[in-house]
C-alpha cells in the first residue's frame, strides 16, 4: 500500500490535527519523515485537482479541511452550522446553572428528570460552564457554575445582571 | 499470592454443560434446526421419537438455569414435539388424499425460520463489511475534541424563556430531616437485636452510628433499663473507660 | 464555483449519508439532479486517482468513507464509534421485519419460536427499526419497518438489495 494512501486515509478519518508522527502509528514501518513527505504529495494533488479541501499544517500537526471559498456553502448548510445552536437538554441545563448557581448534578437532574451527565459534559467542553465549588456530604459532589465565556457571549458584565422573570414579558416581546 | 477461584467456575455443574450448549441456540427452532441439520435427516420425514427424545434430553436442565421465558419456549416445544408424536402413534385413514401428516406445520415453521437464520448470516457478512468503511471522524479526537470556535447561537431572551418554563427550584438544600422523637423502648429493640449474635458489644461502637447526643442518652438508659430487668451484664473497668454490654446468661436460650 | 467541487465540499463535511436534495441546498442555484451528476463526477475523480476513500451510495443518501483495504491502518487508532456488531437475534429479528415490512411483533416472535420484546426494543433505540404503522384489530399492535439507518449499517442502497437465499420466495409466500 502507497504510503501517501495510507496518510490520506489517516488524515481523513480525523477530525482534529494529527503530527506526523502521531500519523506515523497506522503502520508499523513508516517513519514520522516519510509522513511530511506524503503529506506534501497530498498537498499537491489537492491543489492540482482543485479539489474542495486542502492539508492545512494547524499547531504542529496537520488536518484536512475545506477550503476557505467554500464556507459560504457550508453555512448555508444546516447540518454544518446546527453544531453550535445548544441542543433543548443543553439549553434547559444551562438555564438551571445560571439561576441556580452553584448546583449538582443531581439538583439538574431532580429538575429536568432525567441524567445530566452528558449534558454537562458538553457544556463544560464549549466552556459555558465549569466547576465552581464543591459541596459537603456525601460524595462532596461537584457544583457547577457559569463562566466568564458564559457572560460575555450575553455581553453581562456578572451573573447578577441575569435577567429576572419580572423582564420575561419584555425580553419575550423584544425576542420577535 | 493465589488469587480466588472465579465462583462461576465451582458452581459449575453437570447441568450446565447443557446450559452453555443451549446458549448457542437462539431459540426451540434452532436447536431443533441443529438436531436434523447435523444427523442429515430428510426434513420431509422427520423421525419425530428419535428427535424429541434427543430434544428433550438436551434441553432436561432448562428449567433451573434459563429465564422463565426463554425456558418457556423450549418447554413449549417440546410439548409440541410429543403430541405430534402421539398423533404419529394414532392409525391413519389412508382413503382421504388430504389427510394431513402432523409433522407438516413444524416442518414448515422450519423451512421458514431456516430461510431467516441464512439472511441473517448474509446481513451478519454484509455488516462485516460495511464495518471496513470509516467515515470522517472516525479517529478519535486528539487532544480532545474542540468545540467549534463559531459563536453560539443563543440570546440571553432565549435562556431566560427557558429558565422560566422550568418547574420550581427544589427546596433550598441541605433538607431538614422531620425530627422523629428518640425513645428507650426503641434503644432496647436495637440492644437486644445488637446482642443476638455476640457475646458482648462495645457502648461506644453502639452509639457511632447516631451523631446525636440524644441516641446516646436513650442508648445508656436502654442498658440501664435492661441490667435492672437482668437481661444484660454492665462492665467497666475503670472511670471513663470503655463500657461492654454482656448479654445475662439466662437470656442465651431465648 | 463549480458544482462538483460544492458538492466535495458539503460531502466531505459531513460525518452522516447525505441525500442529493439536502446537498442541493447548500447553493441556492443547485438542482438534485445536478448533485446527483457531480457525485458520479467525483465517484470517476476518486477512482482515477486512486484516492483512500470514495463516495459510497446508502440509502438514498452519499457519503465519503474510506476504501477498505485501509481499514487495517485506521483500525491502529482509537476510534470513537467502535462499531458493535449486532447479537444472532437482533440479526434474525432484523432479517424478519425487513422481509415482512410493517411486522407486529406477534408475527416476529411466531417465526423465531421466542419473545421478542426485548430486541425490538434494543432495535429501535439504535434506530435500525421504527413504528411504521399499527394494524388493524385487537389492542392495535405496533407494526414495525426498518429505518434508513438500517441501510447505512448494512451498506444498502434499497431493502432490495439485501442479500437472500433463492428459497426466500417460498418463505415469502407462506408468510401472506
Amino acid at each position: 500500500m502507497k504510503t501517501t494512501r495510507i496518510v490520506e486515509a489517516v488524515l481523513f478519518a480525523s477530525e482534529t490535527p494529527l503530527t506526523p508522527a502521531e500519523i506515523a502509528r497506522a503502520s508499523g514501518d513508516l517513519s514520522a519523515k516519510e509522513v511530511e513527505e506524503a503529506i506534501g504529495q497530498l498537498c499537491r494533488e489537492y491543489e492540482v485537482e482543485e479539489r474542495a479541501f486542502q492539508v492545512y499544517p494547524l499547531g504542529d500537526g496537520y488536518q484536512i479541511l475545506s477550503r476557505p471559498e467554500f464556507a459560504p456553502y457550508l453555512e448555508r448548510f444546516d447540518s454544518i452550522t446546527r453544531t453550535n445552536k445548544l441542543s433543548r437538554a443543553a439549553l434547559e441545563t444551562l438555564a438551571i446553572i445560571a439561576y441556580r448557581q452553584p448546583v449538582s448534578r443531581l439538583e439538574v437532574e431532580e429538575v429536568r428528570g432525567v441524567s445530566a451527565a452528558g449534558v454537562l459534559r458538553n457544556l463544560q467542553e464549549r466552556g459555558l460552564i465549569e466547576v465552581v465549588d464543591r459541596a459537603e456530604g456525601l460524595g462532596r459532589p461537584m457544583l457547577y457554575g457559569t463562566t466568564t465565556k458564559f457572560l460575555d457571549h450575553f455581553g453581562l458584565r456578572t451573573i447578577d445582571d441575569l435577567p429576572g422573570p419580572e423582564n420575561l414579558e419584555i425580553a419575550l416581546r423584544s425576542g420577535e | 499470592m493465589r488469587l480466588p477461584t472465579p465462583v462461576s467456575s465451582q458452581v459449575l455443574e453437570d447441568g450446565d454443560r447443557f446450559l452453555i450448549e443451549l446458549e448457542r441456540f437462539q431459540g426451540p427452532l434452532d436447536l431443533l434446526l441443529h438436531l436434523i441439520r447435523c444427523q442429515d435427516i430428510d426434513i420431509f420425514d422427520i423421525p419425530i421419537a428419535e428427535i424429541t427424545a434427543q430434544f428433550v434430553a438436551a434441553i432436561e436442565h432448562v428449567e433451573q438455569h434459563l429465564t422463565l421465558e426463554r425456558a418457556g419456549s423450549f418447554l413449549e416445544m417440546a410439548a409440541t414435539l410429543v403430541r405430534i408424536k402421539a398423533q404419529m402413534l394414532l392409525p391413519r385413514r389412508g382413503d382421504l388424499l388430504d389427510d394431513e401428516d402432523p409433522r407438516s406445520e413444524l416442518v414448515r415453521r422450519l423451512l421458514e425460520y431456516e430461510v431467516f437464520r441464512e439472511v441473517a448470516y448474509s446481513l451478519a457478512d454484509a455488516e462485516a463489511e460495511r464495518a471496513l468503511h470509516r467515515g470522517k471522524g472516525y479517529i478519535e479526537p486528539r487532544p480532545p475534541r474542540r468545540m467549534p470556535e463559531l459563536p453560539l447561537e443563543l440570546t440571553i431572551n432565549e435562556l431566560l424563556e427557558v429558565a422560566m418554563s422550568l418547574p420550581a427550584p427544589p427546596e433550598k438544600r441541605p433538607h431538614r430531616a422531620p425530627v422523629r422523637p428518640v425513645t428507650v423502648d426503641e434503644k432496647i429493640e436495637l440492644w437486644f437485636k445488637a446482642l443476638k449474635r455476640k457475646t458482648r458489644v462495645q457502648f461506644g461502637k453502639f452509639i457511632g452510628r447516631w451523631k446525636t447526643r440524644i441516641h446516646a442518652v436513650m442508648s445508656f438508659l436502654a442498658c440501664l433499663e435492661l441490667a435492672k430487668r437482668g437481661r444484660v451484664v454492665l462492665r467497666q473497668d475503670r472511670h471513663f473507660g470503655t463500657l461492654w454490654i454482656y448479654p445475662s446468661e439466662d437470656d442465651e436460650n431465648s
